[in-house]
């Protein structure tokens, strides 16, 4: 999807500001906002994948001028409503409640099933998207490719400023479940991944600081062609 | 919400598309919610939230770097399988399953950026920075890295070559800094605490001992 | 400039809603606003090509968000700021002002040097940028040419979706004033323009509603390299 | 500003910034102190509001139209050089100094947009209406013109070709519709009034005879 996150290589965004010392979260609702992502994920409510291109279908003037977590939530609460798990007439009316003062956060009753315990072995272990190749890939370290035209509205991990450009394998990683497939309720579809180096120059002509840097991506096999 | 000074182009600042309050009250009622529907308990995300501001951030990729500096062996096996290197420490985990470590020298200047959304190797670094989740490092960084660099002052030499890592899939990357110089009496966890966050995404240099005190 | 006006192609932006019957203007502060517009660039306090620019370069949300004379306004006051025809105190001690109610539209007192009719007389005058070529143009109708990868954040006139992209010229409508001179104070630089003819399946792909399709942009030869 | 809703996007309406009332009190202040500096009058803005409100128009191309309908000759000299042909019936003008005339037929449609601003013909169409300036015409126009079509109720046959202009420079495009069937009695004027706007921008057809009654 060319949506408001492709952007690389765009202008206009200003200086980057660092804030030294800066917490994981500046509020405690982010923190709680990143662990409820994180537990529909586990909960099997929807994938990593569709929760990206959730923020990716935000209205891009919401998506480029709010803070990170409203992006999570606006996709997660989506998401969750649009899966069945609640719906928009409850949130809205409890939204309503905790704005009016009327509602309190909930106290914990023990009741729960040791989901913190499964969050943090996760954190642990990990889940990786890596899964046994399926056949040989179909490109080389060393090879010269060309990064398709991908200009499709759906989910994709290809970004705008490589489309059409070409770059050289560098590394394979692997197999890996492709973004494409499950952020649209697809199977995982193992697909190779490869490291391609592209250099400034090419990517960015005259503009760029430096033609002999080097911008590296790690791209599905389906996003590439042979030079 | 504050109007943007028009001719005002740093707002790197925190923004909100809604009143920060109204975003609260949003996420507290998303969580009133789940606990009703029987799907988490406060318990389990103040478990979660306490797990990742004790036991992941920045210290844990330092003790990679540190190690690294000290132990040829150790560093030979991180530049040629990071994945499996890091899970030696401990620190292979959620969103740092696979992971490639790249060695600054002073020729070849690594950073590291997800153009795309935040990814970002949790046990390695904890929680990414809001600058990194930001729309100006996004889109700078591979365009214009000398640039972005000045805006945490960092400048490089003239000859120095910039590699710049788009995170576009699961793989995650982890910049091995220079090592300072004046530090080949300090031990090993010394040496980690000159090791900044900034320095493991290449958006800074390790810190020089007396900087550390 | 890679900016938020850099529209074409990208996703996410919804449905096209066109509003019946809709006036010139929804608001008489629109009209005055453009008008306003065009007497700073008769006055000659800046041209078009620098308003377009000012107007990219507002902050990319407030670009995609805001109504379309907003954006006008803060493009034309910052420049006739920076020009130093007002001062941002003026402007902002005039504005609260009127907020809060003390000030009141300025009223006529003949005082004009008849600009009006000069506004009107250059309405249906015009104010061509066409100029006398210099020289021959390089390229021919027929010639195949692709678009340069043009990435510098200056002001031009070549959208991204069209960027490396190749292209036949099918018309050659004269030499113009070069926006990328005029928009940064330079000189007119007449500079030939080009009609090119872009098929929707190599700007689109497999996402082009029908590759036979074609997108036509007049580019000046400066965007253009033989193919 | 009203919170979007994450999950509508259908917001082509409107948009603000800022709260009108304060987009209002801007320029109400701008245009008082450049009467103060002696730049402008009231009375030569409400002079040039007046003008394009009375003699600025889809009414003007739709005279170039029915006269191309019914002029063969005209209509030759509108395809050959629209910028003079144009200029024979006194609309050629600001913005609208250069213009080039494509000719819809059975088998190929024509649309025009602006995807970097909102390049119009001022002398021939007028203002620009409000979703010719907006992100999702702007985007969507050269990407999927069918789709946008049918935003506006329009369907082309399966085989028609469509041709998208995008005014890049400073030429500017009239899209000369289809002649409505059953309209060969018709004399000039009232074909005229057949002549929509958007069918001039390749967005719509020109009304049949009936629709004008």
């Amino acid at each position: 999807m060319n949506g408001p996150h492709d952007l690389g290589g765009r202008h206009g965004f200003g200086t980057v500001t660092p804030e030294p010392g800066e917490p994981p979260w500046h509020h405690d609702w982010e923190s709680r906002m990143h662990v409820m992502a994180l537990a529909s994920q586990v909960r099997g409510f929807f994938v990593l994948d569709e929760q990206r291109h959730a923020c990716e279908k935000l209205p891009p003037a919401m998506y480029i001028h709010c803070n990170y977590y409203e992006r999570w939530f606006a996709a997660v609460a989506g998401l969750l409503v649009s899966k069945g798990v609640i719906t928009q007439d409850q949130l809205d009316a409890r939204v309503a409640q905790f704005l009016a003062g009327e509602a309190k956060a909930p106290v914990d009753d023990g009741s729960g099933d040791g989901l913190g315990d499964t969050l943090v072995s996760i954190i642990h272990s990990g889940a990786t998207a890596m899964r046994d190749p399926v056949g040989e890939p179909v490109l080389a370290v060393g090879d010269a490719v060309v990064a398709k035209n991908l200009q499709v509205p759906t989910h994709h991990r290809l970004p705008s400023y490589v489309k059409g450009k070409a770059g050289v394998v560098t590394a394979i990683p692997g197999a890996f479940t492709l973004n494409d497939s499950l952020a649209h309720g697809g199977g995982e579809d193992p697909t190779y991944v490869y490291t391609v180096a592209f250099s400034a120059g090419d990517l960015w002509g005259e503009a760029a600081e430096s033609p002999a840097d080097t911008v590296y991506l790690d791209l599905f096999e389906t996003y590439l062609t042979p030079a | 919400m504050p109007a943007q000074d028009p001719d005002e182009h740093r707002h790197g600042t925190e923004h909100h598309w809604n009143p920060p309050e109204e975003t609260e009250a949003k996420v507290r009622a998303l969580e009133s919610l789940l606990v009703e529907a029987g799907v988490l308990t406060p318990a389990d995300i103040d478990q979660m939230v306490d797990e990742f501001e004790t036991n992941l951030g920045p210290m844990n990729g330092a003790k990679v770097v540190a190690k690294a500096w000290v132990d040829p062996a150790y560093r030979e096996r991180l530049l040629a399988d990071a994945s499996t290197a890091i899970e030696e420490l401990g620190f292979r985990g959620l969103q740092t399953e696979v992971v490639v470590a790249v060695e600054n020298s002073p020729t070849v200047h690594h950073m590291v950026v997800c153009t795309l959304c935040s990814c970002y190797p949790w046990t390695l670094l904890g929680i990414p920075p809001t600058w990194f989740k930001d729309n100006a490092y996004r889109s700078r960084s591979v365009l214009e890295p000398r640039s972005v660099l000045a805006d945490f002052g960092v400048t490089l030499g003239p000859d120095v070559e910039v590699k710049v890592w788009d995170t576009s899939a699961e793989v995650r990357y982890l910049v091995i800094p220079q090592r300072p110089a004046g530090t080949e009496q300090m031990a090993e966890a010394e040496l980690a605490d000159l090791v900044t966050r900034d320095s493991m995404l290449g958006v800074g240099f390790a810190l020089a001992p007396e900087a550390v005190g």
